[in-house]
């Protein structure tokens, strides 16, 4: 029962990593829109899974609340942005797309590194997922470094809340309500700021490659 | 997902030959026992143009698309003359054209068959007696029917291959 | 009436893989015809090109040396030696001990090697560009096989094929493991980019320029062009029983007794339908993609076979 | 009695060398001598490894320790299988290159003497015979700058070439800096007694602190690692191996650059006994990248015997591959794993001697048909050097891993021990062996895209110039030569029942890796090749027959079948156009074209294209001239700085240079006067 349940949770965590790596490889704003759902989606069905098993209302509450605004608000909100700004395609990011994709990996592994010692105290039957959303983490900030478009950089932000949110479900089965509804809304906070401020970047160079912010500095 | 639901609501679009043709049902008929011998119903067809005007190749994309659907008789068009059993050639032979299209026949092994197709490759049409021209295909290799119209249908194109069929050597 | 033994059987069952081959094919095209809307070529349409091809003469290059004519008896042959290794309907074969996941995996970069030279020795243009790209995509997926392998055997304890299909038997937990899950995922893509299948290469094209493995074979013809292409099919096979029977085991025999050889005969034809029919939606939906974006694929693959690892190493 | 013959083969045909300088007499002799050295090298060390008693090491003994200033002698009693292992890859790559040497030399008629390379040929191999062979600090010294002079020697042949000359510079500045490495790490471990003998060392070296150990091991790992040709140490190799005469390059590339493997096992295992993790670690980490970027570089290069050349680099990363793992596991206290990297390693040592002395060999060869090493000048060779080609064929296969030969089971060993590696408890550490197998894998693809390109375009297509339009087969005895080590391939691969367990009882023993008897496998078809820790089993015996088989059956099959047997010569289809040139085939350039921009991150490729018009009309190209660099990384960004340092310093120093004898003798006085003060304050 137990290693089933665990299995589960490794598959669900692998699939919410893989649509973070999805990021690094597709260029189209659709396709990482879609990722960042289905990332979500999968985010949720394995907080569905560990209230199921651990019988926690709280998870429950969460479950829903990240699929209804991660899985289904959210990214109706960025399609309505893409379609506002032209250029559907990522600029040439600052790492090529192989290579972003090979070091992806290598973040992954360096999370297991850096986890491997939590994981040989820890005894919950979660605990093997954990290294996947720390590489999440990881993975999702190399996006938010790597590349251009401040859309992009928007979802990578998105994916990195994400991680967080599994790696304290993964660690502690839910962390207190407050705190994740919390940490929602300061993400939604987040995301409307800088729904804001892409807007302005698109007003003042127009064009939403953050690049052209280096002539502020000139 | 959009893509495969249209697919299905699509369904098939391959026509069967018009009834009103007896001629070439009974042709595909006798041909597919005739050709099952030799080219076993896999017929390479190697397309040369050898100066037309691109009349006639439009037709014969027809062909391959999916009304006419000719693979469905085992044909399909190949890469390189080497894979092919059968040229299918148009337009009036031009004096660029006639090397190439001797190496192609030259390139192809045997056994082989010509099929001529349009007008132009039969009387080389309009162009006949151009400076350009080196003459109708006939004159620079072997034909083995010419399949005539300005362009021919895709049907008739078919007829001609499968008349060439037809009278193609058999293995014994 | 004495049971076969199991040198019969893997006989049999490389016999077996050679008569397939091309019914897959036929399967795949005539799935895709269909998925065009068109009526398509029926099931049986390549043994009647591969019986139509060993009829036909043989046109040789007059530029080619005997490497040429060579080459095609060694793909032939090289595929038809892994065919003797992968478990096509019973394990452990007696040849297990042969050869492990490695030897087939270089057995078949020896054919690859000899179609490769065998492309540059007309002189041709084309066949050179297809042997550079060819050899390129070769090179680029053989390090996402060997992490494919490495975590498959850390998962059975061995390189063996054998002992991969008897350890996933005992074990049916691990087919869902995530890193057996992952490792097949990689090596679904490897499988596309080795045989020549879209996004890395389209089988159909006529395009000389976008061609990888058709434009290394384009001086071939007659015989010769037949145990390319059969060799080619075979090849899409063993990928496919590879990919059937060592993630998803069940229903390869484990005793030579009738029942279990024809109950393993029909789960391993099911398994290469519906594998047939993943490729064929799959190649529907996908565009091909440029030469130097194949790359960017192949890492897709390297990062999902490292995952399969990093992930086995906790399972273990 | 064998190696006094040993000596005496090599002494004579040095002699004969200096005798005769010219003629067939001198080119029989002197290879004659080498091919009689090389002879009783093998002898002594198959009996070693094998076990044979043939009682000729204690001979030796005896006469070494006369001197007193010997302390021990040259050869240890009984001698160590290790050595016996090198001894042996030096005696088989000189039978095959001193054979190979007469036809080779014999184009030098009436240009060049045979006085030099000669006698410095067999002084060569004699010197790389004594140095496994060694048992003290000076000995090795001697033999191992031997082997350095020599050789030098060897690469100046063509000292007419700006090009040899520079060669030849890097060549000596690497060597003279890795022995400063090696001497240090020497005399660091030298004992207070003063005893150079090795075992005296090895007892030394267990009472240093761990912290002196690994200095040591890295003095040495830098020293001998240079002379492997390691990355980022290997800049002198890709230009001093082609620079040489061919059958001196298939020795240095194919033995010399082992005795540097040979030196990190003399140190890593007997003398300092094993060592922390780390120093595998390091080894392992190194080797990986030696193969990917020694891969990587041969795939941009278009002269045949650089290519070769950077080969070789890739190789012995895959040696040091499995000999780091080896030391990794053996750390970790993982014996039978560690017995598994160590022999793939020394497997392999074995194996590319073979191959890459064949393809040496090879290109050689082709060198002496077309009198070009570019290989944009070459192609259809197949034709007029059908045998050269089939040669070259086998150890292009054989380098690029695959089956049946031998450079597939010694990869095999290695790949095997990798996975193994899942067993190191410590897995932050275990994550390096897939990451190794993931670049040795790619390595060895990008091995076989790199000799499909070095065997097309060479032999195969159409001849791209005069000079290989009128190529012509090799003489005899090259031709000889080639085959002996293409056999070797093949039957190197297949003896791999008899190779693993000997060379798992050679390093049995060394710093405490179990003994022999843990490594066994029987002599049968049906026994398949495993050695304990493997997690896999192969028979290579049985895929060289079947596939034998298999090309047997398939034309009698077709036969039976009665399938067409019509066969048509034609022109190569090129869609009809008119006629073929040898323009229209692609190049080396073009075929490695698609790496080149996938692995740009590393190249940072520049083209220049200049293309000359017509002076009518600009639709009408003239000629095209195109070129493609890549960047050196090593050369501009590490070995260039401190060149130009190095200049600017030696120009200050310039200041005391005045041309006066007396000056200079003052010097001379100055030094000896704080030599000896030090020395006195050192005392009291």
């Amino acid at each position: 029962m137990d290693s089933a349940f665990g299995q589960l949770t490794v598959l669900g965590s692998s699939l919410v990593l893989l649509c973070g790596l999805t990021l690094l490889w597709r260029r189209g704003s659709a396709a990482h829109i879609g990722a960042f759902a289905a990332q979500s989606v999968a985010l949720a069905a394995t907080a569905g899974l560990i209230a199921v098993v651990t019988g926690s209302r709280e998870l429950w509450v969460v479950a829903v609340i990240l699929l209804g605004l991660k899985g289904i608000l959210m990214p109706i909100l960025l399609k309505r942005m893409d379609r506002r700004f032209g250029s559907p395609r990522e600029l040439e990011p600052y790492v090529n797309t192989a290579t972003s994709l090979v070091i992806g990996g290598l973040l992954v592994v360096l999370a297991y590194i850096v986890t491997w010692p939590i994981l040989d105290v820890s005894r919950l039957p979660t605990r093997a997922g954990m290294p996947l959303a720390m590489g999440l983490i990881f993975v999702s900030l190399f996006v938010i470094i790597s590349r251009k478009k401040a859309l992009t950089q928007v979802i990578g932000f998105l994916a990195l809340e994400n991680g967080i949110a599994l790696l304290a479900m993964l660690g502690t089965y839910g962390i207190p309500f407050i705190v994740e509804v919390g940490v929602f809304l300061d993400a939604l906070m987040g995301f409307l700021v800088m729904q804001i401020v892409i807007y302005r970047i698109q007003e003042t160079f127009e064009s939403i490659d953050v690049e052209q912010l280096n002539r502020l500095s000139q | 997902m959009g893509l495969l639901s249209k697919i299905f609501r699509t369904g098939i679009v391959t026509e069967a030959f018009p009834p009103g043709d007896p001629q070439i049902v009974h042709l595909v008929r006798e041909v597919d026992l005739r050709s099952r011998r030799l080219f076993g119903r896999a017929l390479g067809i190697r397309e040369v143009d050898a100066g037309s005007c691109n009349g006639c190749e439009i037709e014969i994309s027809g062909l391959m698309g999916p009304v006419y659907d000719s693979e469905r008789f085992g044909f399909h068009f190949v890469a390189s003359p080497r894979h092919a059993d059968l040229l299918l050639v148009t337009g009036p032979v031009t004096r660029n054209m006639e090397v190439p299209l001797r190496k192609t026949y030259e390139a192809t092994p045997s056994p082989k068959l010509v099929v001529a197709v349009g007008d132009c490759a039969h009387t080389c049409g309009v162009f006949k007696g151009s400076y350009a021209v080196a003459g109708s295909v006939d004159q620079i290799i072997p034909v083995d029917v010419f399949v005539d119209g300005c362009p021919p249908e895709p049907a008739d194109i078919l007829r001609g291959i499968l008349t060439a069929l037809g009278r193609a050597p058999q293995a014994s | 009436m004495p049971l076969p033994t199991g040198y019969t059987v893997a006989i049999a069952q490389t016999a077996l893989a050679l008569f397939l081959a091309p019914g897959l094919v036929g399967l795949i095209r005539w799935l895709k015809a269909r998925l065009q809307n068109r009526r398509g070529a029926p099931v049986w349409q390549p043994y009647l090109e591969l019986r139509k091809l060993f009829a036909k003469e043989v046109v040789v290059s007059s530029n080619a040396s005997w490497l040429f004519r060579v080459a095609p008896f060694v793909v032939f042959a090289s595929t038809v030696a892994v065919a003797f290794l992968v478990p096509v309907l019973a394990v452990p074969s007696p040849f297990d001990p042969v050869g492990d996941l490695l030897v087939v995996v270089y057995l078949l970069l020896l054919g690859t090697f000899f179609l490769a030279l065998a492309g540059l020795d007309p002189g041709s243009a084309f066949g050179g560009m297809g042997s550079s790209r060819e050899m390129t995509v070769a090179a680029l997926s053989e390090p996402t096989v060997a992490l494919a392998i490495f975590a498959l055997a850390l998962g059975a304890g061995s390189t063996n094929l054998g002992q991969i299909v008897a350890r996933t038997m005992a074990d049916p937990a691990a087919a869902v493991s995530p890193g057996y899950l992952l490792a097949f995922g990689a090596l679904f893509v490897v499988t596309l980019a080795e045989n020549g299948r879209l996004p890395v290469d389209n089988p159909a094209t006529h395009l000389e320029l976008t061609m990888i493995h058709e434009a290394m074979i384009l001086e071939y013809s007659g015989r010769y062009l037949a145990l390319i292409e059969w060799a080619a099919w075979l090849k899409v096979l063993l990928f496919f029983s590879l990919l059937g029977n060592l993630f998803v085991p069940w229903g390869v025999a484990t005793v030579l007794t009738p029942s279990a050889l024809g109950w393993a005969l029909a789960t391993l034809l099911a398994k290469l339908v519906v594998l047939a029919v993943v490729l064929a939606v799959f190649e529907t939906r996908v565009a091909k993609l440029r030469l130097f974006r194949v790359p960017e694929l192949l890492a897709v693959s390297f990062v999902l076979a490292v995952l399969a690892i990093t992930v086995s190493f906790l399972v273990r | 009695m064998i190696f006094l013959l040993m000596v005496a083969g090599y002494l004579f045909g040095a002699l004969a060398a200096l005798l005769f300088a010219r003629g067939w007499v001198a080119r029989w002799l002197t290879a004659a001598g080498a091919i009689i050295g090389g002879a009783c090298a093998v002898t002594l060390a198959v009996a070693e490894v094998f076990g044979f008693d043939i009682g000729s090491f204690q001979i030796i003994v005896v006469l070494a320790r006369r001197p007193w200033w010997l302390q021990g002698g040259v050869i240890q009693d009984p001698a160590q299988p290790l050595s016996a292992v090198f001894l042996g890859v030096v005696g088989a790559i000189a039978i095959p290159a001193a054979l190979y040497s007469i036809g080779y030399t014999r184009a030098w008629e009436g240009r060049r003497s045979l006085r030099m390379p000669g006698a410095m040929l067999n002084l060569f191999l004699l010197s790389m015979s004594l140095v496994p062979l060694a048992e003290n600090i000076l000995w090795f010294v001697l033999f191992w700058e031997g082997m350095a002079v020599t050789s030098y020697l060897l690469v100046m042949t063509e000292a007419e070439e700006p090009e040899t000359v520079h060669a030849g510079n890097w060549y000596l500045g690497m060597t003279q800096f890795g022995l400063g490495f090696i001497l240090a790490a020497f005399f660091l471990l030298l004992p207070p007694d003063g005893s150079g003998d090795f075992t005296a060392l090895a007892k030394h070296a267990a009472t240093l602190s761990p912290g002196l150990k690994s200095l040591v091991f890295v003095l040495a790992l830098i020293g001998f690692g240079s002379k492997a040709g390691l990355v980022p140490l290997h800049v002198w190799l890709p230009s001093a191996h082609p620079a040489a005469p061919s059958h001196v390059s298939a020795l240095m590339s194919g033995v010399m650059i082992k005795l540097g493997v040979y030196g990190v096992l003399l140190f890593g295992l007997r003398l300092l006994g094993g060592g922390p993790a780390w120093w595998g670690g390091l080894v392992l980490t190194l080797g990986a990248v030696s193969a990917l970027l020694g891969v990587l570089y041969a795939l941009m290069e278009h002269d045949l015997k650089r290519l070769l050349a950077y080969h070789s680099i890739e190789n012995i990363g895959i040696i040091f591959i499995g000999v780091g793992a080896g030391m990794m596991f053996l750390s970790y206290d993982l014996p039978a794993l560690a017995v598994l990297g160590f022999v793939g390693g020394l497997y392999h040592t074995i194996n590319h001697a073979c191959f890459k002395g064949l393809l040496f060999l090879g290109a050689g060869s082709v060198l002496h048909a077309t009198h070009t090493r570019n290989m944009e000048e070459m192609g259809g060779l197949i034709k007029r050097m059908p045998r050269t080609a089939l040669f070259f064929l086998v150890g292009a296969a054989a380098i690029s891993a695959l089956p049946p030969l031998n450079g597939f089971v010694s990869e095999w060993v290695v790949f095997q021990a990798l996975l193994g590696g899942a067993s190191i408890p410590q897995r932050e550490v275990a994550v390096l062996m897939p990451i190794a197998v993931a670049m040795l894998a790619l390595a060895s693809g990008l091995a076989a895209a790199c000799f499909v390109k070095a065997f097309g375009i060479t032999f195969l297509g159409i001849a791209r110039s005069h000079e290989a339009e009128q190529a012509r087969e090799a003489p005899v005895s090259m031709q000889v030569a080639m085959a002996a080590l293409a056999l070797a391939c093949v039957v190197l691969g297949a003896a791999a029942y008899a190779m693993v367990p000997a060379l798992g009882r050679v390093v049995a023993g060394l710093a405490g890796l179990p003994p022999a008897s843990a490594v066994t496998v029987s002599w049968s078809l049906r026994v398949p090749l495993s050695a304990p820790g493997a997690v896999g089993q192969i028979s290579p015996l049985p895929i060289l027959l079947g596939l034998a088989l298999l090309l047997v059956a398939i034309p009698i099959g077709l036969w039976l079948s009665r399938a067409s047997r019509a066969l048509r010569v034609s022109d190569t289809w090129g869609c009809g156009r008119i006629a073929q040139t040898p323009r229209m085939q692609y190049t080396a350039a073009a075929f490695a074209e698609p790496l080149r921009r996938i692995f740009a991150a590393l190249y940072r490729p520049t083209e220049d294209v200049s293309i000359d018009f017509h002076p009518e009309s600009r639709y009408f190209v003239q000629s095209i001239a195109y070129r493609a660099h890549i960047i050196p990384w090593f050369e501009r960004y590490l070995y260039d700085p401190v060149i130009d340092r190095v200049i600017a310093w030696a120009a200050r120093v310039r200041a005391i240079q005045s041309g006066s004898l007396h000056a200079y003798l003052t010097y001379l006085v100055a030094a000896l006067v704080i030599m000896l003060g030090l020395l006195m304050l050192w005392g009291s």
